[in-house]
């Protein structure tokens, strides 16, 4: 049934453009960010606040809630995160986990800890009806279809087109000798670590209208992006993308024929994928291109 | 050399690998006798370490068999192979980071004696583990350092300490992928020594670039080129062929000693 | 005379501990040093200490009048650094040509010389042309040596770095790389420190000589004239036959 | 000259300080009888995080999915408790022995891959079984949770009462038993073939070590061990509810441990014992923003450094080491 | 230390409830500030803390506070497993549990100590079946959070709409954690039904109500109606346009008619910076009330004697007019149909039909 497919596909949509960041972050920094989530309630809250206090349109939120929270990013980076890198894991772990805390606490204290509603301006908020109502599209989720789009081409060009993705890969597999090889390690990770964020505030501001949001936001969406990421594997973005919609086909169409099964859907499907290709579906590794 | 079969300890029949297009090892049927002393060389990406990996299940092969004293053993697991006799020490160091180099050889030498499943027991209460481990540290100049976290040890130790380790589980049949890179000159004669020294009935299987150090140990040369055998022989026959001299000796100038 | 490279009163080392004792050291333009000394002297850590991946204690580099011992370590190889790591450390998760454009910097202004590009590393090495599109880890172990040279040659640095970098291959590679270092240097300006366990090899094509012990230089010469006193050598670099710590430092 | 004797054995031998501690361990409840509540919370935990380090600290295999034992563990003990015998020894027993086989199951799916896949696959089990849980709601109580759990008395003579005593000594022995255990185990020839496995694992396998049963054992064994602490845990509360399979167990037992640090016995024990003081004195003094200060502890630790926040006067000594 | 009287309240303080949890708290305090901080003597006390989400740290929290701070009555209580977790707490300790929020009908049966004064699910559900029925809607599919209080609501419901000649076309359960409701609507749309019956926790309710317009339901003549959790006062005022006209049963809206009611919205939203309060703050409010009446009783003792002094109650709530039953040691009261409108810029719940008296039917029988 179509319906279900296009939901489906937004749905995987709206769980790329929350976890690309993730994946910009974790899969080609190899840096444990389990704070992503706090960076996507920043961007949420931003939009909310700025609509409703300043009254400002929601397109014109967008890109200030990317700017916003790649700012931060930014700033956390050079101040916090950098002696993260060469940690172990699991201390990033720990430490991430306590800057989300510390987010949820203070969005709490800041701005209460009732579901934030944002409204949508008018033509994002109708549907269309093609073939009878055979397939129905609502329009705001195909404009999250088309900004998802964008990003791909947009982050895969960079990353394959310029120089950035492999001295980007470079310096993750060892900083010490990229850097002694010529490359800026540190500003190749600032700016890396602000456009994951950046990314996350986006998806923030995009899919607080879907998923809701209230300070425990990143920790109940968490797990959606861990899966995302892990399922497309850590090389690429595009494999993040095909994960997404995989996982939202099948989320949604299983949820819609079996509904009993729903919430079994994802996990099961993201445990077979793993253990059938344990580097995730399109990595380099498996891939033996 | 005698070629009677009965003396072969480990024998590969049609081996294939490919990776993708590229096929690293092309139909080699490689005959390794009980007590060689036999060299496996070969220009840069011939397939050398490829054929180790397949020899010792780190990678399947894509056709051929591999048989150790007769029983194949191409399906069996790494740390079963190891558990027949066969051993190997690696081109690029493979050890155990956060170990130091007695820890090391007494959990190595543990497992070979049969006691690594046990839990009861602290390690190191046993004379014969400590022992054979406080011989190998000797054997291996790695006593003054036997307390130092292996992360931290100067290549050269860490070399020493990678041969000790595959020495360490009394292997039958040994192979040695470039024992000596890194080691300085000096050394590299004394542990070619240790190598050669081992009991008759080890069969050992090198692979080493270093001409000088081949041609002194081995009784035995396999030439491998892309992926396959080029030519077999005796040190002098090898040395002396012109298609070896081509692909991989060069022409004239001693380097290496 | 207009020394490329001047080492003063070097110490570096990692962490806390001190592996380097004030070393001093001068390389002139086009010239190439032979870096000798018994295993965990220091030559990796005075070669990594030039690249800027160890941690210095005290002293000065210049190189062709930047002061380098200031500078990030990033910035070290626009300085005209070009480093190959004992260990080699390719990029694993890049392809062998990625490896290479990845660092890859274009020529200096004024060198008249064909710039090292990717495909001149290709020519020097036909073996990574095959291999253009592995990963890293996908390589053989001479392959790797192969790129972790060319990977300091597109570069284009002013002084070489080798860490032993005959170690793993075919013995006619080896001849064809020296034939190439001794090249380069000789034809196009460069400098190098090659760092060897097989002092003969190189010496034949450095110039000047300079072995360390326990981080510091107890020998520092021409090259001819310690290849020409083996007994010398060997007594400098303490083989393992004869016994002892015949040489403290 | 045998050093080596000399020094392997010397780490497994008992410091001084450690009887100390653990008798000072077991006077708590009757010292501060007041607190014998999260005594027996704190001895709970502990002894899930001693089951973690097992599978994370020495043998490498990151697990956001721990909770799936200790869950099963509960409601094994819950269960069989409500239709069996109230007993709680052999259900302690039971709950071990359910804990133990789960994790040889599920041994099967944590053998390749990266961190990544590990923590998602364990996190995705538990899930499932969460989801189970709550499905078979004629079994397990659903949502609601399993009710109407009786324990008998402890031996036959002590009762789990409100004040929460019996608890807690009952919770600390078996901690200490346990936790005996597996110190055996690490500084055993196989708690070292552990460790090579973490460290390498291709070179284990070229030296014998046959990798992949060794995973399944100490994974069987720590599940074994996290069951123990779900049975302690429902024996000692008298029921059993969904959120034993919640991510929130799984993930706090993982800050546990690293905050105590991993592959150390006593780190599993340390991290139990301050976060979940800290917790419950920070949550005493601002039940609303607690998480704040929780993670600004974290925070702090991680940039700090463990050994550098137990030593305060080393804050001020100049920072040497990495630039 | 006899002369103090001390309420443990227990809430969920952080975590996706802690908008439950302000709201109780505000109310409990409020109620305090109106009614002053001594009762029958006795210096009031309340002792909050956080129940993490945890059935086990509830229930250890619930006996320290028992045995350590020695408090007269426990009280709060979110979730349901949490209540059921802390039951055997109050029994053992003869120690009086008033529910604040929880909503299962079968909580007041875990422990002969526990009084509620929140609401059941099955009170409100089946007045707004027999609404249904009597404004002409046949066929219904229900759609519920797969949690209790939605397995309940979704039971008594069908149940009761059954019995009244009404169709349940279909039962859908969507999981605790799904972000996303498409897949649901797009099968309630496809089985057109009269109306769609819902619950769904507070927060999630702006979102389906935003998808169910998406997808264009109420377009194709299928009405909404729902437990009254789903327009939660709290955060009704953002949801927008979408929720209008959205018929909803509860025992409470901040816009009931009544004086009481109007003093009590205005205190509460001066007290707390604007907030409205909520089903959740009524039920905090006429808790206290319930204990202070109560400890009047009972000169300040705490046990049996308190217990039975909360047990009876009859009085005027800001809800209307409320009973504590002395047999169920249940709520009963009014449960008003109400609909959403937007009055002077504000969307409230207006109550369009009151049903009064209201016992537990999941206790009936
Ligand atoms: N995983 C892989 N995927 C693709 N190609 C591979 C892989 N591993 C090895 N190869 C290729 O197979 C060929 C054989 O490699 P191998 O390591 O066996 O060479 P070798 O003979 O040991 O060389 P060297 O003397 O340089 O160590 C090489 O060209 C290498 O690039
Ligand atoms: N990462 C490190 N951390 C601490 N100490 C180190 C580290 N790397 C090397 N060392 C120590 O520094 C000393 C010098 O080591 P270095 O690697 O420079 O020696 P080398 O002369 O290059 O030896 P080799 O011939 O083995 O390569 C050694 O004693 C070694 O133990
Ligand atoms: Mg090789
Ligand atoms: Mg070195």
């Amino acid at each position: 049934m179509l319906t279900i497919l296009f939901d489906g596909i937004a749905y995987g949509m709206l769980l790329f453009i929350l976890a690309v960041g993730l994946s910009v972050t974790m899969g080609l920094m190899n840096f444990i960010n389990l704070a992503h989530g706090a960076f996507a309630m920043l961007g949420g809250y931003l939009t909310v606040a700025l609509m409703q206090h300043m009254g400002l349109p929601f397109l014109a939120c967008l890109p200030i809630a990317f700017g916003a929270a790649a700012l931060v990013g930014a700033v956390l980076e050079r101040t916090l995160y950098r002696p993260m890198y060469k940690k172990p894991h699991l201390d990033q772990v720990l430490f991430s986990i306590g800057l989300t805390f510390i987010a949820v606490a203070a969005t709490d204290y800041f701005m209460g800890s009732q579901q934030q509603i944002i409204q949508l301006p008018e033509w994002l908020r109708g549907r269309t009806e093609w073939f009878d109502g055979a397939l129905g599209m609502g329009h705001y989720r195909l404009f999250i279809i088309a900004i998802c789009a964008a990003l791909t081409v947009g982050l895969q060009f960079i990353l394959s087109r310029t120089r950035f993705g492999s001295r980007l890969r470079a310096s993750v597999d060892d900083p010490r000798v990229a850097a002694s090889l010529g490359i800026n390690v540190n500003l190749v990770f600032a700016a890396t670590f602000a456009v994951g964020s950046g990314l996350a505030g986006l998806g923030g501001a995009l899919g607080a209208e879907v998923l809701g949001l209230d300070p425990s936001f990143p920790l109940k969406f968490l797990v959606y992006f861990l899966i995302v990421v892990a399922v497309g594997g850590t090389s690429s973005i595009t494999g993040p993308l095909l994960a997404a919609l995989l996982l939202g086909i099948a989320d949604v169409a299983g949820k819609y024929y079996i509904p009993k099964l729903g919430g079994f859907i994802v996990y099961t499907l993201m445990i077979a994928i793993l253990i059938w290709r344990p580097h995730g579906l399109f990595s380099r590794l498996g891939g033996g291109k | 050399m005698n070629t009677s079969t009965t003396h072969t300890v480990l024998r590969t029949e049609g081996l294939v690998k490919r990776f993708g297009g590229i096929a690293a090892t092309q139909d080699v049927s490689l005959n390794v006798h009980h007590g060689a002393r036999h060299a496996l060389i070969g220009p840069n990406g011939a397939g050398k370490t490829t054929l180790i990996n397949l020899l010792t299940g780190v990678l399947e092969p894509s056709a051929g068999r591999i048989l150790l004293d007769g029983n194949d053993i191409t399906t069996l697991a790494p740390h079963q192979r190891v558990r027949r006799g066969m051993v190997r020490t690696f081109q690029i160091n493979q050890l155990f980071n956060s170990l130091t180099p007695q820890e090391t050889l007494a959990m190595v030498v543990a497992q070979h004696l049969g006691l690594g499943g046990r839990w009861w027991q602290p390690l190191g209460r046993q004379p014969a583990v400590n022992e054979r481990c406080d011989r190998l540290l000797e054997q291996f100049h790695l006593g003054d350092v036997r307390h130092v976290r292996t992360e931290h040890l100067a290549y050269g130790k860490r070399r020493l300490l990678e041969i000790a380790i595959a020495l360490a589980c009394e292997p039958r049949v040994l192979l040695l992928d470039e024992p000596v890179a890194g080691v300085p000159a000096g050394e590299r004669e004394e542990l070619l020594r240790t190598v050669a020294a081992l009991p008759a009935d080890v069969s050992v299987l090198l692979i080493e670039h270093d001409m000088d150090l081949v041609f002194e140990f081995a009784r035995f040369i396999t030439v491998l080129v892309n992926g396959a055998v080029l030519v077999e022989g005796t040190p002098e026959a090898i040395a002396n062929d012109p298609q070896v001299k081509a692909v991989y000796l060069g022409h004239g100038e001693a380097i290496h000693g | 005379m207009a020394d490329l490279l001047q080492i003063e009163n070097l110490s570096a080392g990692y962490g806390e501990a001190v592996v380097l004792n004030g070393v001093n050291a001068a390389l002139a333009e086009g010239e190439t040093l032979a870096l000798l000394g018994r295993n965990g002297t220091g030559k990796t850590t005075l070669m990594n200490t030039l690249a800027g991946a160890t941690r210095q204690h005290g002293g000065r580099i210049v190189l062709g009048g930047v002061e380098l011992h200031r500078l990030p370590a990033h910035e070290r190889a626009a300085a005209g650094i070009g480093w190959v790591p004992q260990e080699r450390n390719i990029f694993k998760s890049l392809t062998v040509h990625e490896n290479l454009t990845a660092v890859a910097r274009p020529t200096r202004t004024g060198s008249g010389n064909r710039p090292w590009t990717p495909e001149r590393v290709y020519e020097l090495f036909p073996r990574l042309a095959e291999r253009k599109t592995n990963l890293g880890t996908q390589l053989s172990g001479g392959e790797q040596q192969m790129l972790a040279v060319g990977r300091a040659l597109v570069l284009n640095p002013r002084l070489l770095l080798l860490d032993e970098p005959l170690e793993g291959l075919a013995p006619i590679i080896v001849e064809e790389l020296l034939r190439a270092i001794a090249r380069i240097t000789r034809d196009e300006g460069l400098s190098a420190i090659i760092v060897e366990q097989h002092p003969q090899a190189i010496l034949r094509i450095s110039h000047r000589a300079m072995v360390l012990d326990h981080g510091s230089v107890v020998h520092n010469g021409a090259a001819d004239a310690l290849a020409a006193q083996p007994a010398l050598l060997d007594g400098l670099l303490g083989v393992m036959r004869k016994t002892g710590e015949a040489h403290a430092a | 000259m045998n050093t080596a004797l000399t020094h392997l054995g010397a780490q497994a031998r008992w410091r001084p300080w450690e009887p100390v501690l653990w008798l000072a361990a077991l006077a708590t409840p009757w010292l501060f009888k007041e607190h014998a509540l999260i005594i027996n919370e704190v001895a709970i935990v502990a002894l899930f995080a001693v089951s973690l380090d097992l599978i994370l600290g020495y043998t490498g295999i990151v697990s956001l999915g721990h909770a799936a034992f200790l869950g099963f563990g509960a409601y094994s003990a819950a269960l069989f408790a409500k239709h069996v015998m109230p007993d709680p020894l052999v259900g302690l027993l039971v709950g071990t022995v359910a804990g133990a086989l789960l994790g040889a199951l599920f041994s099967l799916t944590i053998m390749r891959g990266t961190d990544l896949t590990r923590i998602m696959v364990t996190l995705g089990l538990t899930l499932i079984l969460f989801e189970l849980a709550n499905k078979l709601d004629w079994l397990t109580g659903g949502a609601d949770g399993l009710q109407g759990v009786t324990i008998g008395p402890l031996l036959g003579r002590f009762e789990f009462d409100l004040y929460g005593q019996v608890a807690a000594w009952y919770s600390l022995v078996v901690l200490l038993l346990l936790f005996l255990l597996a110190r055996r185990l690490v500084h055993s020839p196989f708690g070292a073939t552990l460790k090579a496995v973490r460290d390498n694992r291709l070179r284990a396998m070229a030296i014998g070590i046959p990798v992949l049963s060794r995973l399944s054992v100490v994974y069987t064994l720590a599940a074994g061990m996290a069951g123990a602490a779900g049975a302690l845990l429902a024996q000692t509360t008298g029921f059993a509810s969904l959120d034993v399979f919640s991510i929130e167990r799984s993930a706090d037992v993982v800050m546990m441990l690293v905050i105590g640090g991993v592959g150390w016995l006593y780190g599993g024990v340390a991290g139990a014992v301050v976060f979940k003081l800290l917790h419950d004195v920070v949550a005493g003094i601002t039940p609303q923003y607690w998480n704040f200060w929780v993670g600004l502890f974290l925070v702090v630790l991680v940039l700090v450094g463990r050994e550098r926040l137990l030593k305060p006067w080393s804050w001020f000594s100049s920072r040497k080491g990495a630039a | 230390q006899d002369k103090t009287f001390k309420i443990g309240l227990i809430l969920p303080m952080t975590g996706p409830f802690a908008s439950t949890g302000k709201q109780l708290e505000a109310a409990a305090r409020l109620y305090v500030a109106q009614n002053g901080d001594t009762v029958a003597g006795k210096k009031v006390q309340l002792i909050v803390k956080d129940d993490t989400g945890a059935p086990d740290v509830t229930k250890r929290i619930a006996q320290e506070m028992v045995i350590n701070d020695k408090v007269q009555v426990l009280a709060g209580f979110g979730l349901t497993p949490l209540a059921f977790a802390t039951a055997p707490v109050a029994t053992q300790s003869k120690t009086p549990l008033v529910v604040m929020a929880a909503a299962t009908s079968s909580i007041t049966e875990a422990s002969p100590y526990i009084i509620r004064t929140s609401f059941t699910v099955p009170q409100v559900v089946t007045v707004l079946a027999d609404w249904a029925t009597n404004n002409n809607i046949k066929k219904v599919v229900s759609l519920v959070t797969d949690y209790a209080p939605g397995v309940d609501s979704e039971k008594y419901f069908s149940q009761r709409f059954q019995a009244n000649g009404g169709v349940v076309v279909e039962s859908l359960r969507v999981p605790l954690r799904s972000p996303d409701f498409a897949p649901f609507l797009q099968k309630v749309r496809d089985a057109n039904p009269d109306a769609l019956f819902t619950f769904v926790p507070s927060g999630a309710g702006s979102a389906l109500m935003k998808q169910f317009a998406e997808r264009g339901l109420d377009k194709a003549g299928i009405r909404m109606i729902a437990e009254g959790s789903v327009t939660d006062d709290d955060i009704l005022n953002g949801m927008g346009d979408v929720a209008l006209g959205v018929v909803t049963a509860h025992h409470y809206s901040a816009a009931h008619n009544s004086a009481l009611n109007k003093k009590f919205v205005e205190a509460f939203g001066k007290a707390n910076n604007g907030m409205r309060p909520n089903f959740m703050a009524v039920g905090a409010y006429d808790g206290m009330r319930v204990i202070y009446e109560g400890a009047k009783k009972t000169k300040g003792e705490g046990g049996e004697a308190l217990l039975n002094a909360m047990k009876g109650q009859v009085f005027e709530s800001p809800r209307g007019p409320i009973y504590i039953d002395a047999q169920t040691r249940d709520v009963v009261h009014n449960v008003y149909v109400r609909k959403v409108e937007r009055i002077n810029g504000q969307m409230w719940n207006t109550e369009i039909q009151t049903v009064t008296d209201v016992k537990d039917p999941g206790k009936a029988k």
